[in-house]
């Protein structure tokens, strides 16, 4: 059952070997859902210090610590707003390349928790919004003893901006005369995009001319030749346009190829050849009730399903939203609704995330030698009848483990 | 689905045997011994090596060597007191409710009060000794609504409420209306918690203008008062006039019969338009009309139901005594009076109780005040007024540390007996709670088991009883 | 006052001169450990001569018997009614060598106040809120006597020291920041970081507390950190960066949390002192708060010296305060009972071998 | 097929002369359809008895004439070839604040006022409602009141309230919980005297004709007439709880409109559906139905933390209506742990009867919360009864709606497959025999589904993006 945070030490029904080592976890499921298009039947799952060691199938649950339903890898999201808090962004720049959000990052909040408990085992954050580039994206679990040693996956994943409106709003000055840095700042889209021009031309002649290193210089190039993707928050088709077009010109200056991922690509379905065309993939956020987003564009149902047909690499997310209605795997059920299949869906809330962040060789999948992150659950994936009971976090029961349906 | 783990509130609820109504883990009808080696039966008066004895939730003897009953329930502590009242306080009031600045003076406070929510801190508060509180909502209103007292560990839904009016509550300076008291504020894990700031510094003279609409509204209340007790005259004077009339009319009807007959007769004669002859009596007088909020008043200045008023500053302290002089039912409590120790000599004279809080929020929070927190309660008690110790309208929490309120008013000068007596017999005494405060025959069983003296830091709280049931079961 | 004239007829005699004075109490708490049954403190010249149990008195010292408690006067963390409003000057994040002792108004009577609550010595910090914000300084109640002028570098690595329109806006460039200007190492930020001078960091959550910890490690730093709420989970992490902690001041109501957390640090080995923070308390709040420790379990002995001792060690006074010991100010407060009894009545404040409070001068 | 025509809402205030007009004009089955249907569905779920494969629904003048695998239907009946669907009773929608003009009402007590004359039939949410399988709803007032208007029980479809009525002053809302800005006291206390007015209003009333009556008897007396023969021309007050004497004197008539449906609900002669936010106020709205005698015809409609008091409303065997979001976090504030409590569940082990409301229009529709339960480990057979029979009962409509049974309003939903699951949509919406709702022809559904904008729908500038914004914001706040 979805309760606590408590640390089991596994007392449960199923158990036969009544003090299983806490360095082993063997988990049973009628079906285990490997990697997208993989099922295994009657499968047991081991897992021994933390990491996967085998999945074989077997005809009974035996002497399994944990059972259910069905199993799948821990869920990924990489458009996890950590917080909205503005004091997770270095305003005091447009363009701060280098900042990272981690060392920020408060770990005993209860965000982890929460997302934790609807099964998301890992998570890209970052700066959010307030800056042109905010600075670079980290990947962490969402449970395990809250320091960042125990919890980091990959730092340095992406560097993280936006385009659009948000990183320009409030920066018009009241008055006319510029009393704070604000005023130095963009004040509208053309000017958001001008200072990622401008960010990426002067890093690439910098470095050209030899000229003396600065803070954000490396991190840029990095992004600039393909090295790290970049995340550029793009939800109408407008910005989807401009970051596509911003990534064309670098190419076709040869400056670099860069991989661009949209993040918040709400209406990426209205043209999705764009995307097709530079190998962007997307992000998408949650579905809103009656279609509409921030920046006012429309995601319809069928946005997944469009941009999956057309062989976009596509990743959900839920904005560490919570409560019902707001979980990732409710992103599924409804991105499933709008006709992705089954395979699809589950690819992007694990695979598709995992490879793009980096980081598919730990997470994302269940098979040896992978992080023993599992999410358990009462019936099929991604059903509105169904949910998660329990997950597993690097060999760990940190939310539920009662498997008695 | 049967076992999804959301029973842990439950759990709570029935470790406290208070939320959970059904819980009790000594059935009423049951008896119960505590063999104590002191028994605190009254502030001041204390039996060594006693018994006591308590059926149906009763105290029915305290006396050496008790024959136990059988099936009596038996405990045993060093010391046995009564259980702790706080006399002002905000425990299981909800935030708005406590802010809350405009309720009309009928409302009652046991309906800000939530059985439901602050489950903890009613535990805590149980557990530190504090059996009944007297809450009072809107605290910043001038006048802020009918106090109730409380039961922190009911039996039953209707257990809960112990007096659903025990005192109107009003307060002198506190706010201006115009502003708020307290602040939003964001967590680092991105909760809200409410600062309070302190109220808003009024303007003296508007403060002082507060003190006449008090008078000004007892004034309504007694000339509302009047008014029914004249009515009620009056539609007997009426009544017994009709009444007289009737007789009247009845021994005369055969005659005005007969005249009518003939009137009609001859009007017929005459081709004339019969008419009836007009019938004239005085109008019965009319009720005042009804008014909740008068209703409330009459009663508070006509002393059945007493006044809590909060004021602090000297000059506010010395207009209200002034305003009030003239009513002479008036029962006024002052609650708070950081400066009242300049008047303790009048309050003395007047019966005016004061409920001291030891500790306010420093000097600096309420503007001008000078605080004499900590000795304030002895210097009143020292000249005779009775003082009550409360936790003070700030914290929901604070009932739990009602014991170290009373002992740092002992620390500040006042005798520990008073100190203790401000916590027990004292409000139980001044808000008519006649079942419970001391530890006497046919009051209710509130009893603390202690492991030493109530107010000391030291001493813990061993078991609790509340109406003979045990709320609070002794560890070990 | 009623109280103080019948005490002053317990009185063996009155002081006078400033030959020795010896005080026999039944306990005598030094500011650490167990107090002494039946000690006798001796003090000459504003200066404590001896301390302990069965030490004689000097020949012709005037002798006074109490049946209660001596202990030193109380010590003050953090302090900032003393000095009106120029609390903190926020013009730059970064003010390393600014002086609140500057600031300073040595006649408000808010150290009248903490006198009377047993308080003989205070820190006075600039505000938090900035993540440099400068020294605090260290002052008696009684004359307004400055200790030190520069006691603590005060630092603040919490939320509240970022601003919205200047540079850092977010958490990690304030706490790169800071720890840049400890690498470079010059002026106040160098004897910090050479432990020369301690510091007084303003850790107000779990994930600044993690970084106060982190910057103490990586750094050397030596001093206390201030803000125990939420230190229950960080105790190894605050245990190993070596900075004490002075807690948040544990008022009426206070959040089990609030008594967990201290409890917690002081069974984790962590040196605590209770934080007196007036004029947000009242003074008489840092008995009220370890009272409360110790009815949540915490050792009453811990409780003392954390008021007086502990806290004055940590706060990097503790060498002027908070303890008795042969050399040291003659700085003390006879109470009736233990100062964690709360029905305890203070009797009498001495400061400098003077008494400045209580007895027959009431 | 969109039945709706659109024509500019209806411009009504409280018109008393209008109301009456109306009244004359409505006809019980002025929308009923003449014809006959014979719908011929792969699955007939009718929750009170069998599943039916391959069963016929025939409905005759909107009503359920035969229902089953082997059923003679009217040579003349229209056929809907459903073969591929599944049959379900249309959805019931326990209270809805929607398609009303505003929710809320200014005058906190205000029973003389009905919802009728805020519905808007053209409003969208009516076709929301359709397009998610909700057949009979339940329009009542917001919570920001003490107490509200009467409500109204009507199906989705018709051009007038009339047309789309089902059954008029379906009872009168309470709140428990005090609107913005007043406190819990000052709720409770206004409540109570709503109560104490009434009844001293009554006593007023016949005191009044009493004297009056005295008065007339003495004057008949003086003029030397006989006293004119008393006749009692009302009736005593029908309430358990408390009584008025001499209420026979009063005829009903010539109690004020103001206080005539307060007197029906103490009669118990209306339900009550009482609003409380928070488990303190399920205290409040139990001792006011109490004290006045209407606990047995009381509703609570609950949000917030109200499951804690589940074993109050359970010894009252009282049934709720659960809004708001179906799970709450609670933190134990002495462990400091979060706990997920799913509130269905709390109510349904304390034994309590209750009704599950969609929480908007499209995403959490009355089947994604029934599908929520079963998550949850109620049986699917609960879970559906809690958006059809137990809202119908409720509403006292369950004779009608909620269930498929022969008598029964024609009132089906066909699904592509089973509600709960992915894939299963409403495909055709049936009420009292007439096809209302065809999914193929929903342009809104094409639009929200795949992104495809009809004429005219799109914002075509900011600012007029922007209002639009507002206007969904307001929407949800109806809640």
């Amino acid at each position: 059952m979805i309760t606590t945070l408590a640390l089991l030490s596994l007392s449960l029904p199923v158990t036969a070997d009544p003090a299983p080592g806490a360095d082993r976890l063997v988990v049973f499921a009628e079906r285990a859902f490997t990697a997208p298009g993989e099922v295994v039947t009657n499968a047991v799952i081991t897992i021994n210090d933390g990491k996967i060691v085998s999945v074989k199938r077997n005809s009974s649950a035996g002497s399994a610590d944990l059972k259910a339903a069905c199993v799948t890898a821990g869920l990924v999201d990489m458009g996890f707003r950590y917080s909205t808090n503005q004091n997770t962004v270095e305003q005091s720049s447009e363009i701060t390349a280098a900042a990272r959000i981690a060392p920020a990052l408060d770990l005993h909040a209860r965000v982890w928790e929460r997302a934790l408990r609807q099964g998301i085992t890992s998570v890209a954050v970052f700066p959010v919004d307030r800056n042109v580039v905010g600075g670079q994206g980290a990947v962490l679990k969402t449970g395990g003893d809250p320091t960042l040693e125990a919890r980091l996956v990959r730092e340095d994943a992406f560097l993280r901006g936006a385009m659009g409106s948000l990183p320009s709003s409030g920066n018009r000055p009241s008055g006319s005369r510029p009393t704070n840095f604000y005023s130095r700042r963009p004040t509208t889209r053309m000017g958001v995009e001008w200072e990622w021009r401008k960010a990426f031309y002067d890093a690439w002649q910098e470095e050209n001319r030899g000229d003396a290193d600065r803070p954000g210089r490396a991190e840029l190039l990095r992004a600039l030749s393909g090295e790290t993707p970049v995340f550029i928050q793009a939800w109408a088709t407008q910005d989807i346009r401009t970051a596509v077009f911003f990534a064309e010109e670098m190419a076709a200056e040869g400056m670099g190829t860069m991989r661009l991922v949209i993040d918040a690509g709400a209406e990426a379905w209205r043209e999705p050849n764009l995307l097709v065309r530079s190998n962007a993939a997307v992000c998408l956020p949650p579905l809103p009730a009656e279609g509409r987003t921030t920046e006012n564009a429309f995601m319809s149902l069928d946005t997944a399903a469009k941009l999956h047909e057309a062989g976009i690499p596509v990743a959900l997310s839920a904005h560490a939203g919570s409560g019902s209605g707001n979980t990732l795997a409710e992103q599924a059920i409804y991105a499933r609704r709008g006709g992705l299949p089954f395979d699809a869906a589950l690819a992007a809330v694990t695979t598709v995330p995992a490879t793009l962040l980096g980081v598919s060789d730990r997470v994302g999948t269940i098979a040896a030698g992978q992080d023993g992150d599992l999410v358990l659950w009462n019936g099929d994936p991604f059903e509105f009848t169904t949910r998660p009971v329990g997950v597993v976090l690097n060999g760990t029961v940190l939310v539920g483990g009662d498997t008695d349906r | 689905m049967r076992k999804l783990s959301i029973r842990t509130p439950l759990l709570l609820a029935a470790f406290i045997a208070g939320a959970g109504w059904s819980a009790a883990a000594t059935p009423l009808g049951d008896a119960v011994v505590i063999h104590a080696k002191e028994v605190i039966v009254r502030p001041g008066e204390v039996l060594e090596d006693v018994d006591v004895l308590v059926i149906d939730g009763v105290i029915r003897r305290v006396e050496a060597g008790i024959e136990v009953p059988e099936g009596a329930r038996e405990l045993s502590g060093a010391v046995v007191c009564a259980g702790m009242i706080d006399p002002w306080s905000v425990l299981g009031l909800q935030s708005t409710e406590t802010t809350f600045t405009s309720p009309s003076p009928a409302t009652r406070s046991a309906d800000s009060f939530d059985p439901f929510g602050q489950e903890f801190q009613k535990k805590q508060a149980l557990e530190s000794g504090v059996t009944s509180v007297r809450v009072q909502a809107a605290r910043r209103a001038l006048v802020s609504g009918l106090s109730s007292v409380m039961s922190l560990a009911p039996t039953s839904d209707e257990d809960l409420v112990v007096q659903s009016e025990v005192a109107l509550g009003a307060s002198i300076g506190l706010t201006n209306p115009s502003s708020g008291g307290s602040t939003f504020t964001r967590g680092s894990d991105g909760s809200f918690a409410v600062i309070e700031t302190g109220p808003t510094p009024m303007d003296p003279f508007e403060r002082i203008s507060q003190v006449d609409k008090i008078a000004s509204l007892l004034d309504t209340g007694l000339s509302y008062r009047i008014a029914q007790n004249e009515h009620i005259h009056d539609l007997a004077e009426w009544n017994e006039a009709i009444a007289e009339k009737v007789k009247e009319l009845e021994k005369d009807f055969k005659k005005a019969k007969k005249d009518r007959d003939k009137e009609i007769e001859e009007a017929k004669e005459k081709g004339k338009e019969f008419k009836e002859e007009r019938y004239k009596e005085d109008k019965a007088p009319k009720a005042p009309k009804f008014d909740a909020d008068k209703e409330i008043f009459a009663r508070v200045a006509n002393g059945e139901t007493p006044l809590v008023i909060e004021v602090h500053r000297v000059a506010e302290i010395r207009n209200l005594l002034e305003a009030t002089a003239d009513f002479g039912r008036l029962r006024m409590v002052i609650a708070g009076g950081t400066e009242a120790a300049a008047f303790a000599d009048e309050l003395a004279e007047r019966n005016i109780p004061v409920i001291v809080n030891p500790l306010t929020h420093g000097a600096g929070a309420f503007d001008e005040f000078d605080g004499h927190d900590p000795t304030l309660a002895g210097i009143l008690a020292e000249a005779g007024v009775d003082v009550l110790i409360g936790t003070g309208g700030h914290a929901t929490g604070a009932t739990r540390d009602l014991s170290l309120m009373a002992a740092l008013a002992a620390g500040g000068g006042m005798e520990e007996d008073d100190a203790f007596a401000a916590i027990t017999s004292v409000p139980a005494r001044i808000f008519n709670l006649t079942d419970r405060g001391t530890i006497e025959f046919g009051k209710q069983a509130d009893l603390l088991i202690l492991d030493g003296q109530p107010l000391s830091t030291t001493t813990t709280v061993k078991a609790v009883l509340v109406g003979g049931r045990v709320v609070v079961e002794p560890k070990e | 006052m009623i109280q103080m004239l019948q005490l002053a007829l317990l009185l063996a005699a009155p002081v006078a001169g400033s030959d020795a004075v010896v005080v026999r109490a039944d306990h005598l708490f030094l500011g650490h450990g167990e107090p002494i049954e039946e000690g006798v403190l001796v003090i000459s010249d504003g200066k404590v001569v001896a301390v302990g149990a069965g030490v004689k008195a000097p020949e012709g010292a005037v002798v006074i018997e109490h049946e209660g408690w001596v202990t030193p006067g109380l010590f003050g963390a953090f302090t900032l009614d003393a000095t009106g409003n120029e609390r903190r000057d926020d013009t730059r994040p970064l003010m390393p060598e600014a002086r609140i002792v500057h600031s300073l108004r040595p006649h408000t009577a808010a150290l009248a106040r903490n006198l009377r609550a047993g308080v003989t010595v205070v820190t006075i910090n600039p505000d938090k809120g900035r993540p440099c914000s400068g020294a605090s300084a260290l002052l008696k109640t009684h004359g307004a006597e400055v200790v030190d002028t520069e006691l603590q570098l005060c630092l603040d690595v919490s939320y509240g020291a970022v601003r919205a329109d200047e540079h850092p806006t977010s958490l990690a460039s304030l706490h790169e920041l800071l720890d840049s200007a400890l690498s470079v190492g010059a002026g106040s930020f160098g004897r910090a970081a050479s432990g020369e001078l301690p510091v007084f960091v303003c850790a107000r959550d779990r994930q600044s507390i993690r970084a106060a910890a982190s910057l103490a490690k990586a750094h050397g730093l030596r001093g206390a950190l201030f803000g125990s709420y939420w230190a229950e989970e960080l105790v190894d992490e605050v245990a190993d960066s070596g900075l004490g902690v002075i807690c948040d001041p544990v008022a009426v109501a206070a959040n089990q949390r609030a008594m967990r957390s201290i409890r917690a640090l002081v069974e984790g080995g962590v040196n605590i002192g209770f934080g007196l923070v007036t004029p947000a308390n009242s003074p008489e709040n840092m008995r009220v708060g370890a009272a409360m420790c110790v009815r949540a379990g915490l050792d009453p002995n811990v409780a003392l010296a954390a008021m007086t001792g502990t806290a004055a060690e940590i706060s990097g006074a503790g060498d002027h305060a908070g303890v008795l010991a042969a050399g040291r100010d003659a700085d003390f407060v006879l109470w009736s009972g233990s100062p964690i009894e709360l029905t305890s009545r203070l009797k009498e404040v001495w400061v400098d071998g003077q008494r400045v409070y209580g007895g027959d001068d009431e | 097929m969109i039945l709706f025509t659109r024509r500019a809402p209806r411009t009504m205030k409280n018109s008393s002369a209008l109301l009456s007009l109306l009244l004359v004009a409505a006809a019980p089955t002025a929308f009923a359809a003449d014809g006959k249907l014979v719908i011929e569905a792969g699955k007939v779920v009718t929750l009170t008895g069998d599943v039916i494969e391959n069963g016929k629904i025939v409905i005759v003048d909107g009503r359920i004439t035969a229902i089953g695998a082997d059923v003679d239907a009217p040579w003349d009946a229209e056929h809907l070839d459903a073969s591929g669907l599944v049959a379900y009773p249309g959805f019931v929608e326990a209270i809805t604040s929607g398609g009303m003009d505003r929710p809320n009402e200014n005058v906190a007590v205000a029973p003389f006022l009905d919802v009728r004359d805020s519905i808007d039939p053209v409003n969208t949410t009516f076709e929301n409602f359709l397009r998610s399988g909700v057949t009979t709803l339940n329009i009542q007032q917001g919570p920001s009141c003490v107490v509200g208007a009467r409500g109204h029980v009507v199906k989705p479809i018709g051009r007038t309230v009339e047309e789309m009525s089902v059954k008029p002053r379906s009872g009168l809302v309470l709140s428990a919980s005090p609107s913005r800005g007043k406190s819990r006291a000052t709720q409770a206390q206004a409540l109570r005297s709503t109560f104490a007015d009434l009844k001293r209003y009554l006593e007023g009333v016949v005191a009044e004709t009493k004297a009056g009556k005295d008065y007339a008897k003495r004057e008949a007396m003086y003029q030397g007439r006989e006293p004119d023969k008393e006749s009692a021309k009302g009736r005593d007050l029908q309430c358990s709880a408390w009584d008025v004497e001499g209420m026979k004197l009063v005829p009903r008539w010539e109690i004020d409109e103001k206080q005539a449906p307060l007197l029906s609900l103490v009669e118990g002669k209306i339900p009550a559906f009482i609003y409380c936010s928070t488990a303190m106020d399920i205290r409040v709205a139990i001792e006011i139905a109490e004290a006045n005698g209407f606990l047995h015809k009381t509703t609570l409609v609950v949000s917030g933390d109200c499951d804690r008091a589940a074993d109050l409303i359970a010894e009252r065997g009282i049934p709720v209506i659960l809004t708001g979001s179906l799970t709450r976090s609670e933190l134990d504030e002495e462990t400091d742990e979060v706990e997920d409590i799913f509130l269905p569940e709390v109510y349904d082990e304390a034994g309590v009867r209750f009704a599950l409301r969609s929480n908007n229009s499209t995403t959490q529709s009355l089947a994604y919360q029934a599908a929520r339960c079963v998550a949850h480990g109620m049986s699917r057979e609960d879970a559906m009864r809690a958006i059809s029979v137990t809202p119908a009962e409720i509403l006292g409509v369950a004779k009608r709606v909620g269930s498929l049974g022969v008598g029964m309003d024609g009132n089906v939903v066909l699904y592509t497959d089973d509600p709960f699951s992915v894939k299963g949509v409403v495909q055709h919406v049936i009420i009292e025999g007439e096809v209302v709702y065809d999914r193929a022809t929903d342009v809104r559904v094409r639009h929200l589904e795949q992104g495809e904008a009809p004429d005219n729908t799109e914002p075509t500038d900011p600012e007029a993006a922007v209002d639009d914004e507002k206007g969904d914001g307001e929407d949800e706040k109806e809640d």
